[in-house]
């Protein structure tokens, strides 16, 4: 047998697994693929995987299809004859510049893909930092109104439904600024409508992950990260801490709901009414609420700056505080 | 750093014996248990440990903060250090560094022959290889043994055999333990052994640190295994502040592990590194470096640079935990970012430290199984020092969804999208030197295959998680875990594998048994699949990592990882009984060429002499020159051990 | 040495290495884990409300971390344990009486002032009834006894830290403390609950959740429900 | 364990010119070693500073520096100047040392090494005097951290230099006596060696000075 028509064969069965392989998973498993479609980003999130799906399963084919090939024909075994040798089996230039270039161009468009991809899903889900620069249209204005003391939500306009995902060791906690700016610890949501997650944390670093939403943004202390989502589809989804938070992190999980436009507005006004006496307890609406970091009883930093400053004051006090 | 001239101190006093008149005495030669070694380590170990403890309860225990919370930090962090000064003391490793600040040298410290040698600071770096081997082999077993625990727990999603805080404590000293493994599991007991087989020298560039570091290596082993003393710390392996700060002394033993593992890795790598510029046998131009040692130097490179940024890291957390300053606690002027970024920028480098040794041993094997020329040896080269240099700019892609510097996400997707073109060149390498070999299955063949199956998942599932969009849904859950077991177990470990069936007979003169490695391999290379490809399932259907509890719906999945993991333990105790079996019970002699390679280390004397050549061998073309019948030999010995020899089969010799 | 003496010398050496090393883990990992459970099923007739009684208390006085902050329970058989796994019967109400020996501060999250889960979203205090507790008046919440996944949170209202406080458990009833009562539901599905404290009051651990917060037995634990 | 060193006690016979190659080797290894280490320094260092840049810009709680928060600057000037002058010394001393004068690389080294240890001293005393808490700021806290890795690298610095100059002292014959300068000697060519790495060492350890100085004492 010849060079050429081994590779003959070798390209016919890569091409015709990869194309089989690719309709397979186009339209077998690719619509099965989390997260689903329950919002915008988590539409575009799995349009996104399945495309990097067909196109790394040919690669894939590729390697194993000639890892296969090698291990039956080239082997070491009576009429197989001495391989190659000298400098046509060292290198050859077409060959390393041919996959030197196939690898770029697959790699930077994939990068270009996925850039275009986040910016134009308003990042994705991702959780953006305090100051998101791919945000949908008004959800900073709402986000805005809502630190002034300004939210409004119903359900007939199409204003941004601003939610402030309280992370702390080890629950999640929600406020809803529209709605009194009370505290809840179920996140319910409408359909429809475009969500701004102003994510914070109360102690440790967690991280919020809506996993049907597609959302996902670490939970910083002293830091709002914000994420979007907009949500298409009514049903329940779960809420876990995806960033290790300590001894609970595991038991860190609830379920959320979205629900029509005005099943919400009835539950958030009946909820509001219903909490309205501790809410006035709570502070206002805010970014983040910095914690302290001596935790409810202190005993770990000094209070405030001493000075004037001795190590003795500071370390061996003789009465530990109580 | 030990600056000398040990040799030529001695050869310029024209003195024969290897202590010249102005040694200094060295302990380390004195035969017998009066001698320095490992029992008088552990030892002063002991007393420094008991030591340090006391003083820090001495100093501290009035502290305020340490009044309040009942745990007194300082001594035990001032213990373990003083234990790890004891230990050094007490091996050895400091007798030259402080002779030295008298002016006095002692000469080359020749180890005492026989068995006991591998018990002692010795410069012999072939000794100090094996007592890698050894070292990784322990950090590897317990770490096993972590996992089959955690694997014990998630077999039920809701009926708990360890309480939450011991199962974080669990998780978190496996992965631990593994990460500081698996950046020496390569270039501790290979590099150090075979690279300057390799290279054609007769000696490291600085002996003593190489010792140095594995003797570090060996008490950072002791410092993160104390954590379990100490309560353990919940953080896992990265140690995400201001969990950290928040944690009991347990995390002390992680940040001051990592430290103590730290400077192990910097003083391994410096060595290796100065060694392969410097001593390379003459001839040996850059284009006739074997693989191998390209890709230690390539590592040895980041082992060098980007440690420090983890020691500083870890100094920063022990600041924090000792002393109360505030670097990562946000009220009080630090970040908790600020540790994200210094562990991830070492951490990603770490990454390439835990890869790149697998493709230098893949490389290097390949072309001898398959009686090929390596194909694209330079652009082999060239992927290395690439993926080594690229390694520095991608740490932020684990911080997609941190909030961190956001609007920077597209540029980290797209470096590290990049930094998959020059490791494709592997592919490219291995797949050009299987077409039309001639390939013999042998165990370590095997094991290199199997590189390249798993490393291929590990690798395309990189890719999906270097993309934003995908990322969300990915990071931080399962298939983030199965995608890191994949490159550094299915590559790294697989590789090690390799390495070890194929160059044991190399180091021990003995080789392994065939049966038993074929069934060693064939059950880990399946149950390594079964345990981690599922758990890729079980991450895209919303698992996250290191959870005590988890849906009800995805107890299938991971029963059956758990099943699989045990037998995957398993085939760990086969490959262990295989060592035992065949270099202990029932050792056949290998012969000295077992795999008729062309590499230098296999035309030396079996066993190697002290100084590893009679003669400096002198390269004369490149290497891996298979099938080439009338191909110069790649060294001439000039009449010494291995003339001869360097050609293969067929070949005629010229 | 014969081939049958090495066998045997590397077997005995694995045997004796491998019992060792799991021997230490076992050691080290497992004085965290529950030693058993404190069992309520059966204290009472099947569908008859199950009473329980446990307490807080600022630093438990005794054990590896006397300074440390913690619960009790009172087996029902009367005797205090240091246990956070309470195993209860599914389907069935239980009455809890909580001693809360601690003195209170304000709430880092005041959403943790509310009764939300009990029966009639009320709880007693001192039998005063109340649903939502100011944390910035009087003395503060204390701790809170919460079970996230059943919606179940009381805050445990503090008792004035200037008085002389109870410094080892268990304490008696004559020391300064309220008493906070309530009932709850068990769910009909068998598992286990996690529950905890709200309050972050780990003494000297950096945002209070160290240290008894953050190990398992002092502040956190399970209701293990099963079926009758 | 197969035995690889009973037949191997007897060295061999190197050949003159086996023994130039290795000797070069080590030469090179003493110079790449002496690059590398300042390359390991380097990323320390940098590590440090990327701490001081970013809770100076990120100014969390407000709570960088607290206003008039000045690390004890007679402490800072001190260990500036001694290191400067240890720096100096060093480079001094090595110049004169390629020209032949053995003495001014003996007097240079020792006040050098005094001016190092001086520093050490200082630098430690200044945790004592610190005029603010350690936890009290960003700048606090990023101030202890430098302290501690530039106590270690002083440690290190001096160490170096003090082990040549007492090489210097203990092997002055196999240096080539008056003359180490002209001494084709392995000893007195690895001397030389590495005197030259530790005088770049030291020229980095000087503009590390002047750098940190700049941000934690003047910026």
């Amino acid at each position: 047998m010849n060079n050429g028509s081994e590779m003959r064969r070798i390209v016919t069965a890569w091409v015709i697994v990869s194309v089989i392989g690719d309709l397979l998973w186009w339209f077998l498993v690719g619509p099965h693929i989390p997260p689903g479609n329950m919002t915008e980003s988590a539409h575009w999130n799995q349009f996104d995987f399945n495309i990097l799906a067909v196109t790394a399963l040919p690669v894939v084919f590729m390697v194993w299809i000639w890892l296969g090939y090698a291990v039956v024909k080239w082997r070491d075994k009576p009429g197989v004859p001495d391989p190659v040798g000298g400098e046509a089996a060292k290198a050859s230039r077409g060959v390393q510049a041919g996959w030197i270039t196939i690898t770029s161009i697959v790699v930077v468009s994939a990068a270009i893909y996925g850039t275009i991809a986040l910016i134009g899903d308003h990042g994705s889900g991702g959780g953006e930092g305090p100051n998101p620069v791919w945000a949908p249209e008004g959800a900073i204005a709402a986000n805005n109104a809502a630190l002034a003391g300004k939210a409004t939500w119903s359900p007939a306009g199409s204003q941004p439904l601003v939610v402030q995902v309280i992370a702390q060791q080890w629950k999640f906690t929600y406020r809803y600024p529209a709605f009194g700016g009370m505290e809840t610890d179920r996140l319910l949501l409408p359909v429809n409508t475009e969500v701004v997650f102003d994510v914070t944390s109360l102690d440790v670093i967690h991280d919020f992950w809506a996993y049907q939403l597609s959302v996902k943004a670490d939970a910083n202390p002293g830091v709002n990260n914000v994420a979007f989502a907009d949500t298409k589809q009514q049903g329940q989804f779960m809420v876990r801490c995806d960033e290790l938070c300590g001894i609970w992190h595991g038991a860190m999980y609830n379920s959320g709901r979205i629900l029509s436009k005005t099943a919400f507005m009835a539950w958030a006004t009946k909820t509001e009414a219903q909490n309205a006496q501790n809410t006035k307890y709570l502070p206002p609406f805010a970014w983040t609420y910095t914690p302290d970091a001596n935790g409810a009883s202190g005993g770990l930093y000094p209070d405030g700056n001493v000075t004037p400053y001795s190590p003795y004051d500071v370390y061996g006090a003789k009465q530990p505080a109580a | 750093m030990t600056i000398s001239a040990e040799r030529p101190t001695e050869a310029t006093a024209g003195t024969a014996s290897p202590a010249g008149p102005r040694s200094g005495s060295s302990w380390t030669n004195r035969p017998g248990w009066m001698s320095q070694h490992l029992g008088t380590a552990i030892v002063l170990g002991f007393l420094g440990y008991v030591f340090g403890h006391w003083w820090g309860n001495y100093l501290a225990s009035g502290y305020t903060y340490i009044a309040n919370n009942g745990q007194n930090g300082v001594a035990d962090f001032l213990g373990l250090l003083f234990m790890v000064i004891g230990w050094l003391l007490g091996i050895g490793a400091l007798n030259y560094p402080i002779l030295k600040l008298f002016g006095r040298e002692p000469g080359e410290e020749t180890p005492a022959p026989g068995l006991s040698r591998y018990f002692r600071y010795t410069l012999d770096h072939k000794v100090v290889g094996m007592q890698y081997v050894v070292g990784v082999l322990l950090f590897l077993f317990t770490g096993g043994l972590l996992a089959m625990a955690i694997r014990t727990e998630l077999l039920n999603p809701t009926v708990h055999i360890f309480n939450p805080g011991t199962y974080i404590e669990i998780v978190s000293e496996h992965g631990t333990i593994m990460m500081m493994m698996a950046t020496s599991i390569v270039v501790g007991p290979l590099g150090n052994y075979l690279v300057p087989l390799m290279i054609g020298s007769r000696r490291m560039a600085f002996p003593r640190v190489e010792a140095f570091s594995f003797w570090i290596f060996s008490a950072g082993y002791m410092v993160i295994f104390s954590a379990l003393f100490y309560g353990g710390f919940p953080t896992g392996w990265t140690g995400y502040a201001p969990l950290q700060n928040q944690a009991g002394p347990g995390m002390i033993s992680y940040l001051f592990g990592f430290a103590v593992i730290g400077i192990g890795m910097m003083s391994a790598g410096f060595n290796i590194a100065v060694t392969i510029v410097n001593y390379r046998a003459p001839g040996m131009t850059w284009s006739r470096v074997p693989m191998f040692v390209w890709s230690i130097l390539a590592t040895a490179s980041l082992l060098t640079l980007a440690t420090p940024v983890l020691f500083t890291a870890g100094l920063f957390g022990l600041l924090d935990h000792l002393v109360l300053t505030s670097l990562y606690v946000n009220e009080h002027g630090g970040s908790s970012y600020l540790w994200e970024n210094l562990f991830w920028f070492f951490g990603h480098p770490e990454v390439y430290i835990m890869a790149l040794p697998g493709f230098g041993i893949v490389a290097e094997i390949v072309p001898v199984f398959t009686r090929k020329p390596l194909f694209a040896y330079k652009v082999a080269a060239a992927g290395m020092m690439g993926v080594a240099l690229l390694s520095f700019f991608v740490w932020q892609h684990h911080l997609f969804q941190s909030g961190i510097n956001p609007d920077m996400r597209p540029l980290f997707m797209l470096t590290t999208e990049l930094i998959s073109i020059p490791t494709g060149f592997i592919y490219l390498v291995g797949m050009g030197s299987l077409y039309r070999g001639k390939m013999r299955l042998e165990v370590p063949m095997l094991f290199c295959l199997a590189l390249y199956f798993n490393f291929l998942i590990g690798g395309i599932t990189g890719v999906f998680l270097s993309d934003v969009p995908v990322n969300v849904t990915v990071h931080g859950s399962f298939f983030v875990l199965s995608h890191f077991h994949y490159t550094i177990m299915g590559g790294l470990v697989f590789a090690f594998m390799a390495g070890l069936y194929y160059w044991l007979p190399k180091m021990t003169g003995r080789m392994m048994n065939k049966k038993l490695g074929l069934w060693h391999f064939w059950t880990m290379f399946v149950f390594f699949n079964l345990t981690f490809f599922p758990m890729f399932i079980i991450g895209l259907l919303g698992q996250p990592r290191r959870v005590f509890e988890y849906a009800h719906n995805l107890q299938g999945l991971n029963d059956f990882s758990s099943i699989s993991a045990f037998c995957l333990g398993a085939s760990f105790l086969l490959f262990f009984w295989n060592l035992m079996y065949s270099m202990i019970i029932n050792p056949k002699k290998a012969p000295a060429n077992p795999w008729e390679s062309l590499g230098l280390e296999w035309q030396t004397a079996n066993p190697v002499p002290l100084y590893n050549f009679e003669r400096i061998p002198v390269i004369v073309t490149e290497p891996y020159r298979y099938s080439e019948p009338g191909a110069p030999a790649y060294a001439d010995f000039g009449g010494g051990t291995g003339a001869g020899a360097g050609t293969v089969g067929s070949s005629v010799q010229e | 040495m014969t081939m049958s003496g090495r066998l045997g010398t590397v077997l005995g050496l694995f045997v004796v290495a491998v019992g060792l090393i799991i021997w230490v883990l076992m050691g080290l990992l497992t004085p965290g884990t529950p030693e058993g459970v404190v069992n309520f099923v059966g204290s009472s007739a099947a569908g008859q409300p199950v009473n329980m009684t446990i307490q807080t208390v600022g630093s438990i006085g005794f054990g590896d971390h006397p300074t440390w902050v913690s619960y009790l329970v009172k087996t029902p058989q009367g005797k205090w344990v240091h246990n956070t796994t309470w195993q209860l019967p599914a389907n069935t109400q239980v009455n809890v009486t909580v001693l809360q020996y601690d003195s209170g501060s304000p709430l880092r999250n005041q959403q943790w002032g509310q009764v939300t889960g009990t029966t009639g979203n009320v709880a007693s205090l001192n039998g005063t009834s109340y649903s939502t507790y100011n944390s910035y008046a009087g003395n503060g919440v204390g701790h809170t006894f919460t079970v996230p996944s059943l919606g179940l949170s009381v805050p445990l209202v503090g008792v004035n830290g200037n008085l002389s406080l109870c410094g080892v458990a268990p304490c008696t009833l004559k020391q300064p403390h309220n008493t906070i009562t309530f009932s709850f539901k068990t769910p009909a599905k068998t598992g286990e609950y996690h529950w905890q404290c709200f309050v972050p009051c780990g003494l000297g651990y950096l945002y209070g959740n160290g240290g008894p917060m953050s190990t398992y037995g002092y502040m956190g634990g399970f209701l293990d429900v099963v079926q009758q | 364990m197969t035995d690889t060193y009973k037949d191997s006690l007897t060295a061999p016979n190197e050949t003159p010119e086996e023994r130039e190659y290795e000797f070069r080797a080590h030469i090179g290894s003493i110079w790449t070693g002496g690059r590398l280490a300042i390359g390991m320094s380097t990323f320390l260092y940098a590590s440090e500073a990327f701490a001081y840049f970013y809770l100076r810009t990120s100014n969390n709680s407000h709570l960088w520096r607290l206003p008039g928060q000045l690390a004890p600057l007679y402490y800072g000037w001190t260990v500036l100047i001694c290191l400067l002058l240890m720096a100096g010394l060093a480079n001094y001393g090595h110049r004169r040392l390629k020209k032949g004068f053995t003495n001014d690389f003996q007097v240079a080294g020792w006040t050098g090494v005094a001016a190092g240890l001086i520093a050490l001293f200082f630098q430690i005393w200044e945790l004592v005097v610190l005029p603010f808490y350690p936890g009290s700021s960003g700048y606090a806290s990023t101030f202890m951290g430098f302290v501690v890795m530039n106590i270690m690298t002083i440690v290190f610095a001096t160490y170096w230099m003090e082990t040549t100059v007492v090489r210097a002292l203990r092997l002055r014959k196999e240096l080539g006596g008056a003359n180490p300068e002209l001494s084709s000697a392995y000893p007195a060519r690895s001397f030389r060696a590495n005197v030259s790495s530790m005088s770049y060492y030291m020229g980095f350890i000087a503009i590390v000075s002047i750098m940190f100085f700049l941000m934690f004492y003047v910026a």
